[in-house]
């Protein structure tokens, strides 16, 4: 309805190829950007910002990085959120004990978490589908008992880390929920962007190749097992720089409770409930999976005088299920193809097709 | 006509049996470059199993395989030998369904990429124009087949026809040395059979693609290609020109024999 | 030595208890290819409702309160399937098995709120003192347990093979589209595997519910099952319980023996490694049927 | 005013010295992208080819026939020919055999550029018979690898001739280019004509550019447009718009990919200038509504609603009446709603200005158009004129009638009610045919053949060609054309043919509309087997009956026209088509004919019967006939 | 198409009347000044038992204080609570929402103590943590803003380890021999394997060192529904005297049904006070009969308060929670922290004024906090809770730990109290607080 593609042509590849091909959307991308950028930081609340905005970057952040995996290249994990406490617990020492640079520091826990998960990626080599994912549990377990039992990770006795004062470029103090805000945004668009692009490159096709015929992608002379390991190098270094922030820039802190596994079942439901395999539906899926139940929570809140407790939380865990399986029969395809489905119709409005 | 040239594929005395039962036996053929070649025979005659071993998705149980001169090794693996230069299409369609027919054929050009993963996250100089520069090659693919109006349509909701066509077109973007085609007109009508047929010669005849096909339509096989090789339960029982083969005793009576079951 | 084969023999006991959950699993998966991540919601809904027709709400007898139970897990099977499963019908099993995922919050969120959350004993009178068999200590309740799963398996097993609806439902498994030309409805094979599972799920909630008491963590029992699916295929009965016992003697076996020599708790992991290990040279399960590819 | 170029070899130098070479001349959609090319592409694109065909042989005032859809390619094919002084000979890239084979005799083409395959095997087809042709020259090489013939040649090798050609002989080029004088034959346009063989208008530089530039200064046209060339060339309408106002103006003119996908890549590249005869504008109006047809239900409704809206608002519009408050915010509202994104989807939120000529259009699309917010005006003229007599001019625009004479053109009625005019694209005569000329030319004016009247705002208005306006028995006005673009706003109607002269009522054959019409039965879910079977439905005739019903209301609020309300009609039982010579190749009705071939339709249709049998021939494309036989009913029509 | 929109309709529509409800519900009343007090709750997950009975017993002692007309009969408690499921993320965000509301929280999970600390310290609301998280928070001087009142995690150990000793012949007074009845004791730490259960190792290792008696310790896999291994181990390989069962939920239940399955007897098994609520015991059935376990306070309903609860506010149908819950462990649990901060508002209300209080005024009581024997009776729960001193260096107050035996139906105080080896603890809290402070460089508080 709102769409005007008139006069919208290409006469480049270059254009012909550019994320948002279409300059409705092109703005409506500029004017997020907008919203993510100026409105938030200035027109919210503090507790807007540290609890919904900061762990929905965060979560998108890894929700994509697992959509990487599962979603794109048909490797399904169930164990992800254990290389998020990979990520967190590596940074943590890289800033706070080796007093590396913050923003090295949060990269490097990616990158730490990515070297880890390409070990836990070469299972991946010879079984497929469920066998796989469930065989993906066993990263979750062992990095839990690692981290737990190896006193170095966590620098203590207590397996729980404290995320030291934060300082950019070592001297700008990161101490306002806006400016950890900002930083997490940053890092999330720059790596987002990165992501876009990769899964839009050839390295994206090949792994979509992979997920949707192996042997044919095999064939047409894609390296199953490079772009294997890629997608779990790939998918890990997300979920680790996802933790990392989780733990410096959200809770401030990282137990590894944090990171167990019905947060890995959370993650397979943000990309699967926001869409396999799009960029759009990891940050549906985040949004679903961050939001809904705090505001279920809060709109529940008002009822605590006629309900009792005890029952209200129990319906928000009905509530939330009962979201799960609407939005799946609604979409089986998630929410991100919802949105392509209305977006389709508004782009044809008035005409059916 | 092809004697005096050396073969682009030579397969000598291929055995293969998959729990006990032959597949191949004792098969041996050569491919020229240039020609088109066919393979044909009846049902369970061990056609595609020649094809998968050619482009190295089976491993031969005896035999070897001799492409451009060299002898290649049993343990190569499948994307290896595409990045020799063999490229194939499947009898029951293998298209990335996820995909556009674009992307579908944008995978054909996978190997001749390079761009790092790092140049691919940026998008920019080295890597965007690489993949300029292969949407180019792929867009003219994509006229060769006259496939225009379904570029960006997912390959899941492509008729039937058409997928057979963006899978030629993904074979064809590799541009390999030898294009393997697994029965590419199955299941069409006289018209798209036509089509494929001409886009078949095409490729031959102005692209020079060396080909191999399996096809069951002896009416088309007999028009476009150079030389045939029967096979019959795991067996070649003969080979020659398609005047030849016409003619030949024993490849009536498998086909026959075919009949009567 | 002694202590050896306690050890074995406990693990193989605590494997059987295994394989009862991953036996819900297996018949779902063989059925109708999803992976049903409410079957630990299922067992722990069972749990609570025999509990509530057993002493919290009813004070049944309770050959009647596990009737009742099986009753109400059938309704469960009818609404699942026919709300959540018939919309989804034919999707990719990802997508199912996410569906399964939003049923356990359902099944939770309305189990504890009818049932309450704090966790309820579960007395079957079934004695839990040790008995002394060659030296080996053994739990009269886990013998007893192995004895309700082995009654199960073959009780199963007859279903299977030798009931006509049994045989309808493994030819729904082995081929839907086969399957649905023969005639028989796709929902009304699904809906009595649910109830098959359901009551799978009922007997190892009560088994599982005697031992931890009835509550939340329930649940957690499927998680454990996980390693014993893969590791004896997901479809595959016997591969359940073989497996059960292959998983329940390692990671007790790896416990006591290798546990002590890295800083101990490694029981949860450990069935994983073993399952990497076998599916490394089996991608299938020891028993899963092998996907092949046809070119 | 000597440094205006009026010839078009010199205006394409102008233009490549005037624009930027960031200017873009001309786009093709091509391997998924709009290419580009600038003047000075074009320009060398030109003059290769000319050099090419001169090393070929090629002599001023050679003809060279060109066939095919609008490429880049034949349209400097065009020009190339031009810069050495040949005459271009455009062809219908549809047209039979026998029509391809009388023109191209008649032109003595010695040259001939073809487009593709197909085209060029018609050409080697033509030159069996016709040795005049020498070469053969050819576009798009794709399956022509093994035609070898020393006539056949590439583009591009001809280019490559020109090349080496203009390097011996650097001058050449600029010689030839001097040589070409304004009162050069720039064209032969052959006109299909109702009647008989087609004649060849030949046209000057100087016609087309006094045209061209006459037009651009009645609207301030200038190179800013942008424009789709997706007209036959053939047509005079298309040299007009796409290559004589292009080049005088510098417009960029886009090339579809292909016929198919004309709409969508209009869609992408949003002209700003729009010129079409009639029936594409029915057409599209046609696919509207379908499409609206198919929406869901409150779509539908929107839809209607906002263009009730529309046509209130467009009518105190038109005469230039102030519009309600309300409906103002109404329009407002459905410009968001429902004009903008239908515009949109039509590629035409762009258009500043749009025209329909070539024949009458039916007021009701006329003001559906305008309605929604597209400037479409209607425009006069014939190939004779290079398409220039009169066009409506912004705010004073009239649904009825054609406009003012446009600037240099008189016009006068002559006594029988005849439109003659004087206007600087008169042609200078027919090829080879002095006789022709003389019947159509009068003391300098040109004779129409049209039947009009100048109305009191000035304006001219077209009744119908001269010949086909009649009385019927009782003396009222009858002019079956004006009746029949009534019936074709309806969407099921694709083709009518109205009868009436000298009978006692007017009844009428009705083509419907394929596409609509199927959409329409299978969304009831009636089954049918072919187009005959679609047209004898009862559920069709139904349908039809209610849209004439709307023609007949509307018709007897004219007072003039009351009488001839139709009382009767059959649909026919297979398309009217070119091929069959029912019509000619720009879809006008070849009426004598057809009544001729139709005859016991139409003496049924006279006598009363409620049903005929008909059997008929028809003629594929490749020249294959076969014959169909069928039972058409017929029905009454309630009269108001 | 349709059918969406339709849902969609549906959906709207139920949201709608959701929302037009709770407008109702929200109709004010009559209006004094509020006390909010913010609840970071757990009524779902595997530890709902714990969660929901604390809370509501807060809740139900704060909706007694409001049933006699306020705290000091002008201001009202106000209370909201946010369900953490015992998720750390979702307990910083509960936190985050009531920050700018309230003076002080009980984080009630390790994780979201761990969390909380240095945010508490940043928005000055004071963190209790009632004999769990940091124990080494009881450092006033370190953490200005955590209490641990009454008791803590060390502290318990070393009460629980001269509980053995006692049981182990001891006399209980003199500290100079306890190492003669300790020594060669094999105990067994049998631990949740997540940093919770890890906590206690240190000292306990420490204590091994000191007294000579042998501890190993059992990690227990999380949620560890199975412990078959670890009791064959115990039971029969290390054959231990003693089993410290340091769990958490279910993990709490399952020993002691292991336990009996080998026979080891219960009575040998002490519980850490997580371990020793009706939820711990029950699902067992008679093999917890004799399980010992700690806590730091006492049990049922036997006393005055409860009683006036019973009467006031469930007579007045306003309880937070079943009946039957009521006098609990964890429900008597959450109820003295309730008292405690009652009267840690009390008493800074003597020093700022009958008003509602920020955080420092808040801590300002909880530093000054004093309940004597005589106060505790006064209030009516002699023997519910002990008596608290705290001062601006001591944030642990009291710390004596009472114990409690399992009959098979309840909890059985054993009349046992038993105050741990506290320089010996404090000794060690300084020492890590220091570690604590100087990786964070903090600087020490040096008055109140």
């Amino acid at each position: 309805m709102f769409y005007r593609e008139c006069s919208n042509f290409k006469d480049s590849y270059a254009s012909d190829m550019a994320i948002f091909p279409i300059p409705l959307d092109r703005w409506g991308f500029i004017f997020m950007l907008f919203m993510a950028f100026v409105v938030v930081p200035l027109f919210t609340s503090e507790y807007f910002i540290t609890n919904i905005i900061i762990p929905f970057y965060c979560f998108a952040l890894a929700a994509f990085g697992l959509n990487v995996l599962a979603g794109y290249a048909g490797q399904i994990s169930i164990g992800h959120a254990a290389f998020m406490a990979v990520g967190a617990y590596a940074s943590f020492n890289l800033y706070g004990r080796l007093g590396l640079p913050l923003v090295p520091s949060i990269l490097g826990g990616g990158l730490i978490s990515a070297a880890v998960g390409t070990i836990f990626g070469l299972p991946s080599l010879r079984i497929k589908g469920f066998y796989l994912a469930i065989s993906t549990l066993a990263s979750q377990f062992i990095i839990e008992w690692v981290i737990v039992h190896w006193k170095w990770v966590s620098g203590g006795v207590f397996g729980t880390i404290e995320a030291p004062k934060m300082f950019l470029f070592g001297f700008i103090p990161l101490d306002t929920a806006v400016k950890k805000y900002y930083l997490t945004l940053c890092l999330m668009t720059v790596l987002m962007t990165f992501g876009k692009n990769l899964v839009r490159g050839q390295l994206g096709r090949n792994w979509m190749a992979i997920r949707d015929v192996d042997f044919a992608a095999e064939i047409i002379g894609v390296n199953l097992y490079r772009d294997k390991l890629i997608a779990f190098a790939v998918s890990t270094f997300y979920a680790g720089v996802a933790g990392a922030l989780i733990c410096f820039t959200y809770v401030g802190a990282a137990n590894i409770e944090e990171f167990n596994v019905m947060v890995s079942f959370a993650m397979m439901g943000m990309i699967i409930v926001g869409g396999l395999g799009t960029v759009l539906g990891s940050f549906l899926g985040a949004g679903f999976f961050v939001m809904l139940p705090i505001g279920i929570n809060q709109f529940l809140g008002s009822f605590m005088d006629v309900v009792p407790a005890d029952i209200l939380a129990n319906i928000e865990s009905i509530l939330f299920g009962g979201l799960i399986v609407f939005f799946l029969i609604v979409e089986p395809y998630g929410m991100a193809r919802l949105w392509h489905t209305i977006k389709d119709k508004m782009r044809l409005w008035p005409f059916p097709y | 006509m092809n004697e005096k040239k050396e073969p682009l594929l030579r397969a000598e005395n291929i055995h293969i049996s998959f729990g006990g039962l032959k597949a191949l036996n004792d098969v041996s053929l050569e491919i020229y470059p240039g020609e088109i070649m066919a393979i044909i025979g009846p049902n369970g005659a061990g056609k595609t199993t020649m094809l998968n071993i050619i482009n190295g998705f089976y491993k031969q149980d005896e035999g070897r395989i001799i492409f451009e001169g060299k002898k290649r090794s049993k343990k190569m693996k499948p994307n290896r030998i595409a990045a020799q230069g063999i490229a194939r299409t499947f009898q029951n369609l293998a298209l990335f369904r996820g995909m556009s027919a674009l992307g579908n054929i944008m995978m054909g050009r996978t190997m001749k990429m390079h761009a790092n993963i790092f140049s691919q996250a940026l998008y920019w100089r080295f890597s965007q124009k690489e993949e300029i520069e292969h949407r180019k090659a792929v867009e003219h693919i994509i006229d060769f087949l006259q496939i225009q109006n379904i570029r960006r349509t997912p390959a899941s909701t492509l008729p039937y026809g058409l997928q057979k066509r963006v899978e030629l077109g993904r074979a064809l973007a590799a541009e390999p040395k030898l294009l393997l085609l697994d029965e590419p007109m199955a299941g069409m009508n006289l018209e798209e059979k036509e089509d494929i047929a001409r886009y078949v010669l095409d490729a031959n005849e102005e692209l020079g693609y060396t080909i191999a096909l399996i096809e069951h339509d002896m009416g088309v096989v007999m028009d476009i290609c150079d030389r045939i090789v029967v096979l019959d339960f795991g067996n070649k029982i003969a080979e020659g020109t398609p005047e030849e083969i016409k003619s030949n005793q024993k490849v009536i009576k498998a086909y026959l024999g075919e009949a009567e079951n | 030595m002694t202590f050896f084969f306690e050890v074995l023999v406990t693990g193989l006991m605590v494997g059987i208890m295994y394989s009862l959950v991953a036996l819900g699993f297996v018949l779902i998966f063989k059925a109708s290819e999803v992976f049903n991540m409410a079957q630990g919601a299922m067992s722990l809904f069972a749990g609570l409702a025999l509990v509530g027709f057993l002493d919290q709400y009813l004070q049944l007898p309770l050959w009647l309160a596990l009737l009742c139970t099986v009753a109400v897990m059938t309704i469960w099977a009818y609404a699942i399937v026919f709300i959540v499963l018939k919309p989804l019908v034919a999707r990719p099993p990802l997508m199912l098995f996410m569906a399964t995922f939003g049923v356990a919050y359902l099944m939770e969120g309305i189990g504890q709120s009818i049932y309450g959350t704090q966790a309820k004993g579960l007395n079957l009178g079934i004695p839990d003192t040790p008995i002394v068999i060659g030296g080996i200590f053994m739990s009269t309740f886990d013998l007893f347990f192995t004895g309700v799963a082995a009654i199960l398996v073959i009780g199963l097993v007859w279903f299977f093979q030798k009931t006509r609806t049994g045989r309808a439902l493994r030819a729904v498994s082995d081929d839907h589209e086969a399957a649905l030309s023969v005639g028989i409805p796709l929902l009304k094979a699904w809906t009595i595997t649910w109830i098959v599972a359901g009551v799978v799920a009922t007997v190892a909630g009560v088994a599982w519910g005697t031992r931890l008491g009835v509550q939340f963590s329930l649940t957690y029992i499927a998680l454990k099952s996980l390693p014993v699916l893969i590791i004896g295929g997901l479809d595959s009965i016997p591969g359940a319980i073989i497996a059960g016992l292959i998983v329940g003697a390692g990671e007790n076996l790896g416990e006591v023996f290798i546990g002590p020599y890295v800083g101990g708790g490694i029981q949860t992991f450990f069935p994983y490694l073993l399952a990497l290990i076998v599916l490394y040279f089996r991608p299938y399960g020891l028993f899963g049927k092998e996907i092949i590819e046809r070119v | 005013m000597s440094d205006i170029s009026l010839t078009f070899p010199h205006i394409l130098l102008d233009n490549v010295r005037k624009f930027p070479a960031s200017k873009i001349a001309m786009r093709e959609k091509e391997y998924g992208i709009w290419q580009s090319y600038s003047w000075q592409d074009c320009l060398e694109q030109v003059r290769d080819l000319a050099l090419g065909l001169a090393a070929l042989g090629f002599k001023k005032e050679d003809k060279m026939a060109i066939i095919g859809d609008n490429r880049p390619h034949l349209y400097w094919g065009l020009a190339a020919c031009q810069c050495l002084g040949g005459v271009p000979v455009p062809l219908y890239q549809d047209a039979i055999h026998k029509e391809l084979h009388y023109i191209v005799d008649h032109s003595e083409c010695k040259f001939a550029l073809a487009e593709d395959q197909e085209q060029t095997d018609k050409l080697m087809h033509l030159k069996e018979e016709i040795p005049g042709i020498e070469y053969i020259i050819y576009n798009d090489p794709r399956g022509l690898r093994n035609y070898k013939h020393d006539w056949l040649i590439a583009y591009t090798d001809v280019q490559e001739m020109g090349r080496k050609f203009g390097q011996e002989n650097p001058d050449y080029f600029m010689n030839a280019v001097n040589g070409v004088k304004p009162d050069d034959m720039s064209l032969i346009a052959y006109t299909s004509g109702t009647t008989g063989n087609p004649k060849g208008v030949m046209i000057t530089h100087r016609m087309i550019a006094d045209c061209s530039r006459g037009f651009l200064e009645w609207d301030n046209l200038d190179e800013t447009e942008n424009i789709m060339a997706y007209l036959p060339m053939a047509w005079i309408g298309d040299h007009m718009f796409s290559y004589g106002q292009a080049l005088t103006a510098g417009f960029t003119i886009n090339c579809p990919e292909s016929t198919t996908t004309t709409f969508h890549d209009q869609r992408e590249i949003g002209p700003t200038h729009i010129f079409a005869p009639p029936r594409i504008w029915e057409n599209i109006l046609t696919q509207i509504m379908i499409k609206i047809e198919d929406s869901a239900w409150i779509k539908q409704k929107a839809f209607h609603y906002f263009m009730k809206v529309a046509n209130r608002v467009e009518k105190k519009r038109i005469v230039n009446e102030p519009v309600p408050f309300a409906d103002r915010i109404l329009y407002a509202i459905g410009r968001i709603l429902i004009y903008g994104p239908l515009l949109d989807n039509l590629g035409m939120s762009k258009v500043k200005v749009a025209y329909t000529a070539g024949e009458a259009i039916g007021p009701e699309i006329f003001e559906f158009y305008r309605s929604l917010g597209i400037n479409l005006k209607q425009l006069y003229g014939m190939t004779e004129s290079c398409a220039y007599v009169s066009m409506q001019k912004d705010g004073d625009i009239d649904s009825e009638s054609v406009g003012p004479p446009a600037p240099g053109v008189e016009i006068k009625i002559s006594d029988s009610g005849e439109v003659m005019y004087k206007s600087p694209g008169n042609f200078i005569g027919y090829y080879k045919n002095p006789e022709g000329t003389v019947e159509t030319m009068e003391n300098g004016w040109l004779l129409s053949g049209d039947a009009g009247y100048i109305t009191e705002r000035g304006h001219l208005k077209i009744i119908d060609r001269a010949k086909d306006v009649s009385k019927l028995n009782d003396g009222t006005m009858f002019a079956p054309k004006y009746i029949e673009n009534k019936l074709k706003f309806s969407p099921y109607i694709k083709e009518c043919v109205a009868h009436g002269m000298s009978q006692d009522f007017v009844a009428v054959f009705i083509d419907i509309d394929f596409g609509a019409v199927a959409n329409w039965a299978e969304r009831r879910q009636i089954g049918f087997t072919s187009y005959t079977d679609l047209a004898q439905k009862p559920e069709i005739y139904d349908l039809i009956y209610n849209e004439i019903l709307r023609v007949n209301k509307s018709l007897s609020q004219d007072e003039h026209l009351k009488n001839s309300q139709i009382k009767r009609f059959l649909l026919l039982h297979k398309e009217l088509n070119p091929d069959d010579s029912e019509i000619t190749r720009t879809r006008k009705v070849r009426r004598g004919f057809i009544a001729e071939k139709y005859e016991t339709l139409i003496n049924a249709l006279y006598e009363g019967k409620d049903n005929v049998d008909v059997e008929a021939k028809v003629t594929y494309e490749d020249g294959r006939t076969t014959t169909i036989k069928a039972n058409l009913k017929i029905r009454d029509v309630e009269i108001y | 198409m349709a059918r969406k929109l339709l849902s969609g309709i549906v959906a709207l529509i139920l949201v709608a009347g959701f929302i037009m409800i709770s407008g109702q519900a929200m109709a004010a009343e009559e209006k004094k000044p509020e006390q909010f007090v913010g609840i970071l709750a757990y009524r779902t997950g595997p530890f709902a038992a714990g969660g929901s009975g604390f809370s509501s017993g807060m809740e139900d002692f704060m909706a007694l204080i409001n049933a006699r007309g306020g705290i000091n009969g002008k201001i009202m408690y106000k209370w909201e609570e946010c369900e953490t499921a015992y998720n750390t993320a979702r307990g910083v965000e509960c936190y985050n929402r009531f920050k700018d509301k309230m003076a002080y929280v009980h984080p009630l999970s390790t994780g979201i103590t761990y969390a909380l600390i240095p945010k508490g310290t940043e928005d000055k609301i004071v963190i209790i943590s009632s004999g769990y998280g940091r124990a080494d928070a009881s450092d006033g001087r370190v953490f200005p803003w955590v209490f641990t009142t009454p008791t803590n995690y060390w502290s318990q150990n070393t009460a629980k380890i001269k509980w053995i000793a006692m049981k182990e012949g001891w006399d209980g007074k003199d500290m100079a021999n306890i190492g003669k009845y300790l020594k060669g004791l094999k105990i067994a730490n049998l631990h949740i394997d997540v940093p919770y259960g890890q906590e206690t190792k240190p000292i306990l290792d420490s204590m091994s060192e000191k007294f000579g008696f042998k501890v190993r310790h059992f990690p227990v896999p999380w949620p560890g529904i199975d412990q078959k291994a670890q009791w064959l181990d115990i039971a029969r390989r290390y054959k231990a005297d003693w089993v410290i069962n340091r769990n958490w939920g279910v993990s709490c239940t399952i020993p002691l049904k292991e336990a009996a399955r080998l026979g080891f007897p219960r009575e040998k098994i002490l519980g850490v006070w997580w371990c020793g609520a009706e939820e711990d015991a029950m699902p067992a059935g008679p093999a917890a009969k004799g399980y010992y376990s700690t806590n730091f306070h006492g049990v049922g309903r036997d006393f005055p308060i409860i009683q006036e609860v019973v009467d006031k506010v469930y007579g007045a149908m306003k309880g937070n929670i079943a009946f039957t819950r009521v006098g609990t462990v964890y429900y008597n649990r959450g109820f003295i922290a309730g008292i405690l901060n009652h009267e840690a508002i009390l008493t800074a209300q003597k020093k700022f004024g009958i008003k509602v209080l920020t955080g420092e005024e808040f801590r300002w009581g909880m530093e000054n906090l004093n309940v004597t024997v005589e106060r505790i009776k006064e209030i009516g729960a002699e023997g519910l809770m002990q008596p608290m001193h705290n001062t601006w260096q001591d944030h642990e107050g009291g710390g004596v730990v009472f114990y409690q035996q399992w009959d098979g139906e309840k909890w059985v105080s054993t009349g046992e109290v038993i105050t741990p080896m506290r320089e010996y603890v404090r000794g060690l809290i300084e020492k890590s607080a220091a570690k604590y402070a100087k990786e964070k460089g903090i600087k020490l508080r040096t008055g109140p």
